[in-house]
């Protein structure tokens, strides 16, 4: 019998896993650099040299001024990723934050009403799944933002002003796609307690939908949308990391990260580190995410086995 | 069975038409004016109006939709906008082709791969093999195919010269061409499809071999080997048949990234090309190719996921 | 005496739990002689499933043994490798397991997974293997043979699941089977039959067997010997009559006397209790395993942990006051007390719930149902039924799976919504749909769920559960303070301390979780509590207190109860008047003592016949019903139970719907055969039970 | 049908003769070989409106001009053996070659000729404008004065071919070697449309090569015209693939996958510098970008103040060296570049002075204290204005230096970068305050006056309108003598410097590379015009 509970016990578990523990301080130390990057990073992001410091400073390689060298522009590097992690990881975090939310939304509300409104909605989601979300994401990409810079609603307006149309469209998109997809999984988890007898206990007492579906089923489905949260974010960030390496996520000068790949890779040859840096950065943040959210999954299934 | 059969595919017909309505919306919303992107931005009104009147973009909206549905479903694609005006049919037909060479070669490289280690890990329950092979699986799935694409790109196309940097894909090519053009390219993708389908292979593998069929089989007598073979493999792998089935939409599609990596002409680069240049007769019939593929690929796995399991063939 | 077909030496089997080993079963001495069925009986945690599967050296992969040997044949198969004990498995040991459908290979022919078996031992071809298979399915009484071994597991039912494991474990003439709770997972009248088969099976292949069960009545009817386990111990070991008979061990008399029908009839009386819970593989210790619960235990007991030695006859012991109990000079169990009636209402005229005619039908159908022109497909789950339920007033429904009870009882309490027919609920209407009811419907009508695990919500403490609910439930506004002196109020009723408040589900046990769900069914004073299966996922010590807790409450509180189960003797014990349902449709309903004692329709007969009866001594009951329940979606027409009764007259029964038969007393019974005739035969059998 | 199956097997004669050739390995007696070119993928192949340098240089080798510009800006006979000019220059006399053919075997009369031009005025092609065209005085539904042409054209006989011109135009043949003018064989009627089965019959011209398969979007295969009336050319196959990112061609170069590119982005060009086996070709262009106010009422370049500021506090030498290494020609602000020689003026223009940037800024905001684009900062004025910039060659970079360099002047830029779809799509070139467009190379000068600077031009993105400059204008297209027409350039360069809206900080070298085997290749500033049938491919 356990005798802590909830989500002190959760982490006490997760720190039990040393990979797990070390990938989740790695993404915790990620995450304060999206946070504190721009306040300890010894150069602006977009300080291009000019005149004839310029040609010298392009694309030296590392050095104890610049220690992860400088790109095409004469820009340091590790400044541009120290400034860039607010895009690569701010943004999606932000977007997946408002998918897990709306997911969970329409994944409780479909998962214990049923009926036609399930149906309706889920069938909606499916079309939505239906296309290959990177796909998906091209598509609606080039359409939202010239909708949004061409918009004269007002409200909307500002929000274009304050973030930008292409940071609000990216986080359109990401919502869009990974709704239908923590929707289901909150479905599916909902589905597995809707019958239970808690549940119908609450029912049987008359209490209201929002009450039976925020305290007592959301309890039940948080961990599983803990851990769907958690792999969200990585293919959030995968996929801003994609879309900036296509030339259309985050646009410069800001240094997202897939976007610093993309105009590294024309000097590959030349001048590696350029790629190199922000390539390690990418895939550490992502496999520290997976790293991370595979040791949640093991202990919740252990949880779950052991009750 | 029958009715499941027809049920899901009704079902995909209805989605493939919801979404090809979704697409259709889309493209008109995508941004600039079609014949001016098309003829260059200094071209004169009559130029605009005779190539708006040629691809019948004059008419209303729901108009185009039906005249583009009806085209599509009788194998009129339309002409391309650009390029000497080429019918859609073909010109895309053939980068299905491009995108099933490469999704084929993907797939041979990645399932036998991905299945054996599966296998082993489960096998090897919480074993440092196993513990290897989660770590590596989950690594590998989480890179972004640029990552690991411009990684292989490196070291064996510029630094080793083994394979092909680019993919130049020409009708004379050999067999051996073919290979030295996809392998890096399949490689990149049967990383990613090599995470997915260990993992699930090993999950659904540990599943099975805790249930108490396996214990009924055991005290059999029977020996291990057969064990797993006979009875755990082929319940084992019916969720990574899913997998590999709807990976099968991802590959045709999905791969746009690794696509643009290697310049390999497949259905995505197609699509991304088609997307910038407001290409929207190719855009469409790629796009519906696309989503027709990757549902056909869900019913496929559904089915298949039926067939082989009996408790649902013979509902 | 014969060699021993098996025999256990101061077996030990350790489990590893968070790196650490755990006793699971300890220093077993167990005998198995040729022709014996040897029952093997615990509660849950016993051990006795690790035992029965570590006596064949099948161990989990967390699992070793850590001392004593298995004599098997003359070896120690204890000791030997997992390679020689392929050519044992399947071949001279078998096992029957639990849940025959898990235990077979879904995606596997029946007569495949037949034929691997004496193909591997027997050296047969797979055409000769399948003959076989079609032989052995004959032999386990299965019709159409040839049919079956072409058919996956799922498409038969659970009954014909274990017969083919059955067929499947004696396909090789093995001299030992192991018999792991075969019949848990079926209906009783399904279990009877196949325990019949069982018997009979092993007298005629000569076999022995190791019969491993919670319960005591199976064991009784089939076993010859029986060893009694507990927290992994050896209780004791003793012949089935000795044992029944007469109890050495505090532990089997305990068990004995808290089954339901222990009082023989004397329904007011207290069931005799073991206090406490088991012990957790953590929390064993050096000494007597049972003294924390033991009545009789004195102070040697908490310190020495006493020996298995041999007590009176041939029987074994493991009790420091064996003599004592064995003399008589100790009763080694909790003294049974009546019911302490306080505001008794059983005068007030009216009933609390009447219910007309209630239906109900599940299934859908579709569009495309509709377009592929396939039949509708209802299931017809309750059919115009009809019951009532006065003031202080117990009513019992009895049926097994499929016979719509529970469908009923979510029907009154509207977690389904009934299709046609009315209520009333202390009079006034009570509308069918759960969100038309008024809050005062809600408080006077609660409900009590099946399994105690998932009837309270893990994330909160008992405290917020029970608050809740009075607080919802509750005329007035309490305040904070009333309500949580309503809790420890109703807390006390259920026998729990206050401090189980703060608690949350996983710190209770399966009994204390059933305690609160009743605390929060009561907590708010309902008029009428309707409970499903309250006792089905207990141990029976345990189902003895939550009994007396019920009747308890009636008694106290004088509310009304609708208790559903499939337990006859349950429902016997709680309540006064009995529903028998069948397939959705009432059979016969009266009161309590007239359905037990004196069963009219021949469904209740069958079904009573079918109980296994914790007496050897006791002649079972002759009544076996043929085949498997039809599946509500191919109801039977005329009378439903027209396909496996016993008495079937004729057409009349296949094609007209029964009459509803009333005695004076109110007595109804379905049936189209006359009440008289009903009666005369019924007196013939009914003696046979020495109730 | 039959002539179809004689081009088809001549077409596939000559294939396997190339593919045989090839295999071999050697290289044919004519020296020959096949030439892989790197470009992105054309989109309109139609040769009278197809504009960009990927689809001339497509159309340019199966077809041939009337007549030919030579890279230094030289015009030469082609098709039109010779040409006289009436001395009213209102007729146009051509004298065509005897003796070629299309490739389909038929003739080339001057009956191709009059339908090549009235086919361009049919589809609106831009070179009508160059030609000479004037408003009927008509509109159509959307406003837009309805123009006609201001010439004719008639066949006299076969090798006759004559224009008649309403008004004098010093351009005109310009207009008739314009990279929109090949020649079609007459009757053609979807020209350069692929056949069903993807064929290629109409793309039937008369040029040097003979275009063999088209794939959408990998690439375009022709081979050397045996029949070509100026002698075969030197290469067997002329292939051009379809890569669309300049930065993947240049790969593709070093990797040796192609032979030759010609627009490579100026930051490659070391990495390209350091190897041996290329060799980079660059020519100096009147490629460069404009910055440009709109300066029509209520938009920001209306006061000339906010106009002359913009230039002061642009350092267009820093911008070259910043953006190109210095590798483009400083510009003076108008879009007449040094590649037209005299026609170019070098006049001293306004200085890079940001103190006086500041000054005229504080000045406008004096007499304009409400306007929408001035913040306020005590005493000090700034200008804040969204600065559209097109997502081409290295432009979003300057854009860059300039939003720092503006900084100092009193001016606060936001960049928005755009790709072309949406800023030309969309129209956003045409209406914003404040952006950077692109702007090509033109045979001729006169060309970016009428098109895009003089009052009511089509695509005056700038909005200005100067009477002065319109009459100058007019003057200059009339003018056919080189002094006088440089005299008027001059005047019209000062009146740009002062008062124009636009700044042109420098003009853009294109460089192209190729392999070193590829022999006898010459760059053309407008790089799709490059000639490549003299070239020759050694060895592979």
């Amino acid at each position: 019998m356990r005798n802590e509970h909830g989500f002190i016990n959760f982490i006490r578990q997760i720190a039990q896993r040393p990979v797990a523990l070390v990938s989740m301080v790695i993404v915790l130390i990620f995450i304060l650099l999206a946070v504190i990057g721009p306040a300890v990073a010894p150069y602006e992001f977009d300080a291009i040299q000019r005149g004839e410091d310029r040609r010298a400073l392009r694309n030296t390689p590392p050095s104890t001024t610049y220690i992860m060298g400088t790109d095409s522009r004469g820009r340091d590097i590790f400044s541009r990723l120290l400034w860039g992690a607010r895009d690569t990881i701010g943004l999606p975090a932000v977007a997946s934050l408002l998918a897990v939310s709306i997911g969970a939304l329409i994944g409780l509300s479909t998962g214990y009403v049923g009926g036609w409104y399930d149906e309706t909605v889920s069938r909606l989601m499916d079309s939505l799944l239906a296309i290959p979300a990177l796909v998906l994401a091209l598509v609606m990409i080039t359409t939202i933002v010239p909708i949004l810079s061409n918009t004269e609603v007002l409200g909307l307006v500002q929000l274009v002003d304050f973030f930008g149309a292409n940071n609000i469209s990216l986080t359109v998109v990401i919502v869009l796609l990974y709704v239908p997809i923590v929707a289901r999984v909150v479905r599916s988890a909902t589905l597995n307690v809707r019958d239970l007898g808690y549940i119908e206990a609450a029912k049987l007492r008359g209490e209201s939908l929002l009450y039976i579906l925020f305290s007592e089923i959301f309890p039940s489905v948080l961990p599983s949308l803990v851990v769907e949260g958690s792999l969200r974010l990585s293919y959030a960030i995968f996929l801003v990391a994609s879309l900036g390496f296509l030339g259309l996520g985050v646009q410069p000068p800001s240094p997202e990260w897939g976007r610093m790949v993309l105009d590294a890779r024309n000097f590959m040859t030349e001048a590696p580190w350029t790629m190199w840096f922000p390539v390690l950065a990418i895939a550490s943040l992502i496999i520290s995410i997976n790293l991370m959210s595979d040791g949640m999954r093991r202990v919740l299934r252990n949880e779950i086995g052991r009750e | 069975m029958g009715r499941y059969v027809i049920r899901r595919t009704l079902t995909l017909l209805l989605t493939v038409l919801l979404t090809s309505i979704i697409i259709f919306a889309l493209t008109q919303l995508l941004p600039g004016d079609v014949a001016k992107l098309v003829m260059g931005r200094e071209a004169s009104p009559s130029e605009i109006d005779n190539f708006n009147e040629r691809f019948g973009l004059d008419k209303p909206m729901p108009v185009q939709y039906v005249r583009w549905l009806g085209g599509f479903l009788t194998g009129e694609w339309g002409r391309s906008y650009i390029q000497g005006n080429p019918p859609v049919r073909p010109l895309v037909t053939e980068r299905m082709a491009n995108s099933l060479r490469l999704a084929g070669f993907t797939l041979l490289l990645a399932v036998p791969t991905s299945i054996l280690l599966g296998i082993g890990a489960a096998l090897n329950e919480d074993s440092w093999l196993d513990n290897a092979i989660s770590i590596v699986s989950l690594s590998v799935v989480g890179l972004p195919e640029f990552v690991t694409g411009i990684v292989l790109m490196n070291i064996f196309a510029l630094g080793l010269g083994w394979f092909e940097a680019t993919s130049l894909v020409s009708d004379t090519m050999s067999l051996l061409d073919w290979i030295r053009i996809l392998a890096l390219p399949a490689i990149t993708a049967s990383f990613v499809l090599i995470g997915y389908i260990t993992r699930m292979t090993r999950a659904s593998m540990i599943d099975e071999l805790k249930k108490s069929y396996v214990r009924t089989a055991t005290l059999k007598g029977l020996p291990r080997p057969t064990i797993i073979l006979r009875h755990v493999l082929r319940n084992a792998l019916l969720p990574t048949i899913t997998v590999i089935a709807i990976s099968i939409g991802w590959l045709m599609g999905g791969i746009v990234v690794i696509e643009n990596v290697f310049n390999y002409p497949g259905m995505g680069s197609e699509l991304v090309s088609a997307v910038e240049k407001k290409n929207i007769p190719v855009l469409q019939a790629i796009t519906m190719i696309i989503v027709f593929i990757f549902a056909l690929a869900n019913l496929l796995a559904d089915l298949l996921y039926a067939l082989l399991n009996p408790r649902i063939r013979l509902e | 005496m014969a060699t021993p077909v098996i025999e256990a030496r101061n077996l030990s089997i350790d489990y590893r739990i968070d790196k650490q080993w755990l006793n699971a079963v300890c220093d077993i001495d167990l005998t198995i002689n040729p022709l014996q069925i040897h029952g093997l009986v615990g509660e849950s945690g016993s051990g006795k499933s690790t035992l029965g599967l570590g006596m064949m050296r099948y161990l989990d992969s967390n699992a070793r043994i850590s001392q004593g040997e298995i004599l098997f044949n003359g070896d120690d198969i204890a000791r030997t490798s997992l390679s020689q004990m392929r050519s044992i498995w399947g071949k001279e040991i078998s096992l029957v397991p639990q849940n025959p459908l898990d235990s077979l290979n879904p995606s596997m022919r029946i007569g495949k997974q037949m034929a691997e078996v004496t193909m591997l031992h027997m050296g047969l071809s797979q055409k000769e293997a399948l003959q076989t298979a079609i032989q052995a399915l004959e032999h386990v009484k299965i019709a159409d043979p040839e049919q079956i071994i072409r058919h996956y597991p799922h498409q038969l039912s659970g009954g014909m699941q274990q017969r083919v494991m059955i067929a499947m474990a004696l396909s090789t003439r093995p001299k030992l089977l192991i018999l792991d709770e075969p019949t848990t997972a079926l209906d009783v009248t399904t279990q009877a039959v196949i325990l019949d088969l069982v018997r009979e099976l092993i007298k005629e292949e000569e076999a022995a067997a190791l019969y491993v069960s919670h319960d005591l009545g199976t064991v009784a009817q089939l076993c010859d010997y029986v060893t009694v386990l507990y927290a992994g111990e050896v209780m004791e070991s003793a012949s089935v009559q000795d044992l029944f008979a007469k109890p050495l061990h505090p532990y089997t008399a305990g068990l004995l006397s808290s089954l339901p029908n222990a009082n023989h009839g004397e329904r007011n009386s207290r069931l005799s209790t073991i206090d406490g819970v088991a012990p957790s593989l953590a929390e064993r210790s050096s000494v007597c395993v049972f003294a924390e619960r033991c009545p009789v235990a004195i102070e040697k007991c908490h310190n020495e942990k006493p020996p298995l030695e041999q007590t009176v006859g041939n029987r074994l012991g493991r009790c420091w006051r064996w003599q004592e109990i064995d003399s008589g000079d100790i009763i080694p169990r909790n003294k049974p007390q009546g019911f302490i009636t306080e505001n008794n209402q059983k005068e007030k005229s009216g009933l609390v719930l009447a219910a007309h005619t209630i239906s109900k039908q599940f299934g859908e159908y579709s569009l495309l149902d509709r377009l592929l022109g396939h039949e509708k497909n209802y299931v017809q789950a309750v059919q115009d039924v009809s019951l009532g339920v006065g003031h202080s007033m117990t009513v019992g429904i009895v049926g097994e799976s499929g016979s719509g009870k529970t469908t009923l009882a979510r029907a009154i309490v509207a977690l389904i919504s009934a299709d046609s027919g009315t209520m009333e609920l202390l009079g006034t209407p009570l509308p069918v749909e759960l969100n038309k009811r008024d809050k005062n419907a809600l408080s006077q009508l609660r409900m009590i769920f099946q399994n105690p695990n998932d009837a309270l919500n893990p994330y909160q403490t008992v405290e917020t559960t029970l608050g809740r609910t009075f607080k919802v439930l509750s005329k007035e506004n309490p305040s904070a303070t009333e309500i949580s002196e309503r809790i420890e109020e109703v807390l006390q009723a259920v026998g729990l301390a206050a401090a189980y408040a703060t608690r949350y589900p996983n710190q209770l046990s399966g009994g204390e979780k059933q305690r609160v769900a009743l605390a929060r069914a009561s907590i708010a004073n309902p008029a009428l509590i309707i409970a499903d299966e309250p006792t089905s996922s207990l141990d029976v010590s345990v189902q003895a207190t939550i009994l007396n807790l019920l009747k308890d409450l009636r008694a106290q509180r004088g509310a009304s109860y609708v208790v559903i189960s499939h337990d006859l003797d349950v429902i016997h014990y709680l309540s006064d008047w009995i529903v028998v349902m069948y397939l959705g449709e009432i059979m016969e309903q009266g009161s309590s003592e007239k359905v037990y004692e004196l069963p009219m329709h021949p469904y209740t007969e069958a079904l009573l016949s079918a109980i296994p009866v914790p007496d050897p001594t006791a002649r079972h009951g002759h009544i076996r019903l043929d085949g498997d329940i039809p599946s509500p979606r191919n109801k039977p027409t005329g009378c439903p139970f027209h396909t496996r009764c016993p008495r079937y007259i004729g057409d009349i029964c296949k094609h007209e719907a029964p009459p509803i038969r009333t005695t004076d007393d109110g007595h109804q019974i379905r049936c189209h055969i006359p009440l008289d005739d009903l009666a005369i035969t019924q007196k013939q059998s009914t003696p046979e039970r020495t109730v | 049908m039959y002539s179809n199956n004689k081009r088809l097997s001549i077409g596939l004669l000559v294939f396997s003769i190339a593919v045989l050739v090839l295999s071999v390995g050697g290289v044919g007696a004519q020296g020959g070989g096949t030439l892989r070119v790197g470009i992105l993928e054309p989109v309109n192949l139609d040769p009278a409106t197809g504009n960009s340098d990927d689809e001339v240089i497509l159309n340019r080798h199966i077809y041939d001009y009337l007549i030919e510009i030579l890279p230094e800006g030289s015009l030469v006979p082609s098709l039109a053996e010779s040409w006289d000019i009436s001395d009213d220059g209102l007729t146009y006399t051509f004298n065509l070659v005897e003796g070629a053919t299309f490739h389909d075997g038929s003739a080339f009369t001057a009956e191709d000729v009059v339908f090549t031009f009235n086919r361009m005025v049919e589809v609106g092609s831009s070179a009508v404008g160059l030609l000479g065209q004037a408003p009927t005085g008509e509109e159509d539904d959307e406003g837009n004065a309805i123009l006609a042409p201001t010439w004719t054209v008639e066949a006299v006989d076969d090798t006759t071919a004559v224009f008649t011109l309403e008004a004098p135009n010093a351009d005109f043949l310009f207009g008739v070697a314009s990279r929109f003018a090949p020649i079609l064989n007459a009757g053609t009627e979807n020209v350069n449309v692929l056949g069903d089965d993807g064929s290629t019959a109409n793309f039937n011209g008369t040029g040097p090569f003979i275009l063999q398969g088209l794939d959408a979007g990998e690439g375009a295969t022709l081979v050397a015209n045996e029949n070509y009336w100026g002698g075969r050319p030197s290469l067997d196959v002329l292939e051009f693939v379809f890569i669309n990112d300049t930065n993947t061609q240049v790969s593709a170069l070093r990797s040796g996958d192609v032979d030759f590119i010609y627009k490579i982005p100026t930051d490659l060009l070391p990495q390209i510098e350091g190897e041996d086996d290329i060799t980079i070709s660059t020519v100096a262009t009147n490629t460069h970008p404009v910055i440009r106010l709109r300066s029509d009422e209520g938009y920001i370049g209306e006061d000339v103040r906010v106009r002359q500021a913009f230039k002061h506090a642009t350092d267009r030498e820093l911008l070259n060296l910043d953006v190109l290494d210095g590798r483009g020609a400083v510009g003076n602000n108008n879009p007449i570049g040094p590649v037209y020689g005299s026609l170019y003026s070098p006049i001293e223009g306004l200085d890079y002075d940001p103190a006086r940037a500041c000054e005229l800024i504080n000045e406008y905001a004096a007499d304009n204290p409400d306007s929408q684009w001035i913040s306020m900062d005590g005493d000090t004025a700034t200008l804040n204005v969204d600065f559209y910039v097109v997502e081409a060659f290295e432009y979003p970079l300057a854009a860059e230096f300039l939003q720092q360099q503006w900084q100092e002047g009193c001016i606060n830029v936001e960049l928005i970068i755009r790709p072309q779809n949406i800023y030309y799509g969309d129209n956003e070139w045409m209406t914003v305050d404040l952006s950077l467009t692109g702007w090509g190379t033109r045979p001729t000068p006169q060309e970016y006056l009428s098109v895009a600077y003089v009052t009511g031009s089509p695509f005056n993105e700038s909005h200005w309108s100067n009477a002065e400059l319109d009459a100058l204008a007019t003057a200059a297209s009339i003018t056919s003598d080189p002094m006088e027409r440089a005299a008027i350039y001059n005047d019209i360069a000062n009146i740009f410097e002062q008062e124009g809206p636009i700044i042109v900080p420098f003009f853009r070298p294109i460089s192209g590379a190729y392999r070193n085997n590829v022999d006898g290749l010459m760059m053309h500033p407008f790089p799709g015009r490059t000639d490549l049938d003299s070239v020759t491919v050694v060895g592979d």
